[in-house]
């Protein structure tokens, strides 16, 4: 199945389902770190997103188009530290989609851009317990399975995999950036909200790419 | 959780649309995107200036635009910085020509959204500097972190560099003032009991009643640690000492001296704890030249306080004597 | 109980204290008997103000102590009325020759105690007229009753007949103003949760998560009636409506709009609360011409509001725009 | 045994002795029907009596001068409601008790004197769940016990079973004078503050005369 404009506004879709199922469990990871509003924030800006997808007459014509499309709708609605660090990841990962459809090298530039964009506007590196620490090594997961010539959807799914282990990689850890910074030693022992928001949209495209009638509109 | 309000998806519009209209011989409210300017609109040949922040800190933001002090404020929804969309109008807004000062709280969104806005108004030849405000001595500071918060100590940079706008300051000399007391400015917090934003409906962290917590933002984060309950002396001794370690106040040195209440603590407990620093201020040969006792930054219902000490030079003083007519400041 | 204070014994005189210490410039304070009195000593010729009442209700009344507004204020204990030997010294302290009102809350206690106080400063040669403030609609008046509380509304009271005394006029005629007052202001209020008093340590009366009481007083004591908690539009009604009808407020009359919190709840509810009571007096045909929100008449750090309504004409709404310097209300 | 002056400073000392020992009772009576300051305001009242009992150097002449010191310190010290109600019921007891011990008769006339005085400040009337409660059925019993012949003691025995059953009374009772009338109906099952301190304070009288030992300086 290709990943074309239909998937990835299967991908949207389901990682605004998700977000939102997820809201309260995301919300209380930022309660005990932050200031609880991560899934709120996240949860606002996904809905943003689905309006506009249902406002439009047809579907835009690349991948990079609707990414656009859902960089510009969160750095409009989710505010925060999640708003711009998102909106700038989907934005970078529009500039390198303007493909009718990803294939394995697409997924992992898509990935890495996205990537490069976080840590363009938040000067993170790994380990400081971010959103960072989940998309690190889904890049790499993506570059390693890619150079073994796997398929588009194996190359998500060892993104997915990868940010999952990552995000739980983050409980140990004394963030040293955003809000949860501030707890110092407090803040270890916990796990980072946008670690865990960014396991759920990979494992969405994933999901999406692996099983077609996901996030299709009901 | 109980509060006065309806939806809390919509706590913050009819807040500020209330506030509008108690208010509207001083500011004018716009909406989506939401921000609030002056009455008169932007002053012609004035720098502009502009701040803003998550909701739920009032009269924090909104109660500061005015003579004398901002020409626009935006709130964003409960304890979440506000986004670029809101905050670049709001900019457009307060230029009356001679550029914009956005006054950024140091919190990781703030900044970030401030800085997507500052490109979108320099993208509408919009002269825009930025200063962040990070007096929370309660956290530690080093280049490998976010830094320090921006907490009550905001109040003292609106105030001043205001009343530099206001007497016709170029936006450098705006700028450099407004830096000068980011220089000067240092709190610390304390909170006995936490806030409930109304979409999360529990406490944004948990205290026992024997509890209170240290060094907290004004976020509902908890703090730096949790020590037993106290006498409000001792417990304004460990808030106000690091912020005069921190600020190597010297003996004779002129200063502010504001306690700040979160939201939720009665007056009278304030003044009880303003008593408290100012005996130590002065017992360490401080001089307090200005006060302010109230609750001008707040936490929703927080209770608690923050201590926060600027030290002054005449011009200084100078700036915060000059006349305010704001919602929340006027003399 | 966890509280910002040393000693309940002393929390009254420590926060005066500080209080006096940070408003010096407008303030005297005097201990045993404790009162407070303007900066400047009583103003000759002019008709002196004296209000008081027990603690806890900060910034009422010492922060209403200034230029326009009152010569003097008479703290008691918390929530307890100041015995005469206070208000006596405190009456001759305001004595500027013109002499003076004494604003009382309707309570027992206070109108007892301010009677006694009065016979004192007569015998002192001192003329002093005294007026009775009732603005609560949630009690039920009568001629065999304690009659009416004085909450919010007082206010009004000591800031319009503040004015009326600093332009002047002689003690008839700022009696019969704040008598004017008195005839025109009401005001019902709500509580989402009790305060504490420091020296009884538990709450003044028990409220589930669930339920709200209509009709409270500023003492803590328990409202008229406990109703399942309601959203803010609907408990403002429940506040708004009786105050208009006692009021009977007719299409066309202009009025004051003051919605004070009871010092536990964030200003932004407030403002939620004020942009509901203000659509139901215009939807009754009232127009708003002035507006106050804030925490003016407390309860500790009880949680919720009072809605107040004075109906203006144009001597109340020029004495309430005349010029007011003290700690707690300035223009 | 005579109802002396010496009598009168172990009454008086007694009666601060009980009010500190149910001073948080009648705060709880005081927080249901009103603002739960009462006990604190007795106790802070009767506290400074003591004080001022201790610095002086003699005793007071006749019963009455004690009287009279009792009410000027209550005066300025116990505020609220109770301050200037007590204080004017002591002032009055003391103008009738100008002697060197009271006789049954003059315990009925201070007990009489003191009621009136309350009445004169507060304005209320029995059944308005106030202490003119408590004090209106103490005057009639000691009025009674008087006219069959009883001894002083016996007199201030019968005003203080009278008081106390007064104070019962006011359970029922919805109050129309002080603090808890703002309640209405709701004041009703509740007893009346006030009330339960002028049984103390009368029932320390009685208790006093019938035993010298009480109430004397430790
Ligand atoms: N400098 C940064 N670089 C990368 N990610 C960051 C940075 N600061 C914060 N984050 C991410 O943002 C998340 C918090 O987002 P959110 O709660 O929506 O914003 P806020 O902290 O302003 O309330 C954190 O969990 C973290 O993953
Ligand atoms: N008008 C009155 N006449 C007689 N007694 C009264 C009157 N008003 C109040 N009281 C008494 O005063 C008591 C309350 O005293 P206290 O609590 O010390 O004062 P406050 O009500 O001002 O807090 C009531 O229980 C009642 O017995
Ligand atoms: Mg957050
Ligand atoms: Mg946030
Ligand atoms: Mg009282
Ligand atoms: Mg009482």
């Amino acid at each position: 199945m290709a990943l074309d404009v239909a998937w990835a506004l299967r991908w949207v879709r389901r990682t605004a389902a998700v977000v939102a199922e997820h809201k309260t469990e995301l919300m209380e990871l930022d309660r005990q770190i932050g200031d609880g509003d991560h899934g709120e924030n996240m949860n606002r800006g996904f809905t943003a997103v689905v309006a506009k997808l249902d406002a439009l007459d047809e579907p835009p014509a690349e991948v990079g188009d609707l990414l656009k499309l859902v960089a510009t709708t969160l750095m409009s609605t989710v505010g925060g530290a999640a708003g711009p660090l998102y909106g700038t990841a989907y934005l970078r990962a529009a500039k390198v989609a303007g493909v009718e459809a990803l294939g394995a090298a697409d997924c992992v530039a898509v990935l890495e851009a996205g990537l490069e964009g976080i840590v363009a506007r938040g000067k993170a590196t790994t380990g400081e317990k971010t959103m960072v620490d989940a998309w690190t090594p889904a890049a790499l997961a993506a570059q390693a399975a890619a150079a073994d010539g796997a398929s588009p959807e194996a190359v998500l799914e060892a993104a997915a995999v990868a940010a999952e282990a990552g995000a739980v990689a983050t409980d140990p850890m004394v963030a040293t950036k955003g809000r949860a910074s501030y707890l110092g030693e407090r803040s270890a022992g916990h796990r980072d909200p946008g670690a865990a928001s960014t396991a759920l949209i990979l494992r969405a495209a994933a999901a999406t790419a692996a099983d077609p009638s996901l996030g299709s509109v009901a | 959780m109980k509060k006065l309000i309806n939806d809390p998806a919509r706590v913050t519009d009819e807040s500020v649309e209330g506030f509008g209209w108690a208010h509207a011989d001083l500011v004018a409210v716009h909406t989506d995107p939401m921000f609030i300017s002056r009455a008169g609109g932007a002053v012609q040949g004035k720098v502009g200036l502009v701040s803003g922040g998550g909701s739920g800190h009032e009269p924090l933001h909104a109660g500061f635009v005015g003579l004398g002090m901002l020409d626009a404020a935006v709130p964003g929804a409960m304890f979440t910085s506000p986004t670029p969309d809101a905050i670049a109008p709001a900019t457009i807004a307060a230029n009356g020509g001679a550029g914009v000062l956005h006054i950024v709280k140091n919190y990781t969104g703030d900044v970030l959204n401030f800085e997507t806005a500052a490109e979108l108004a320099d993208a509408d030849g919009i002269e825009v500097r930025t200063v962040v405000v990070n007096d929370d001595v309660a956290v530690e500071d080093s280049l490998y972190t976010a830094g320090r918060r921006g907490v009550a100590g905001t109040v003292c940079v609106e105030k001043i560099a205001g009343a530099s706008a206001e007497r016709g300051d170029d936006l450098a000399t705006v700028t450099a003032l407004a830096e000068k007391v980011i220089a000067n400015v240092r709190t610390m917090g304390v909170a006995l009991a936490a806030c409930t934003v109304p979409h999360a409906g529990v406490p944004s962290f948990d205290l026992t009643d024997q509890e209170i917590e240290i060094g907290i933002g004004i976020h509902g984060e908890p703090g730096r640690h949790r020590i037993p309950m106290a006498p409000a002396d001792e417990i304004t001794a460990m808030l106000t000492n690091p912020v005069l370690d921190d600020l190597k106040l010297a003996a004779g040195e002129k200063v502010l001296l504001f306690v700040n209440g979160m939201g939720g603590t009665p007056l009278s407990e304030l003044y009880v704890v303003y008593r408290a620093a100012r005996t130590i201020v002065e017992a360490r040969g401080g001089v307090v030249e200005r006060s302010l006792v109230g609750n001008y930054v707040t936490s929703l219902e927080m209770q608690g306080c923050s201590v926060t000490v600027l030290r002054l030079d005449d011009e200084l003083t100078a700036l915060w004597d000059a006349p305010v007519t704001t919602a929340a400041l006027r003399w």
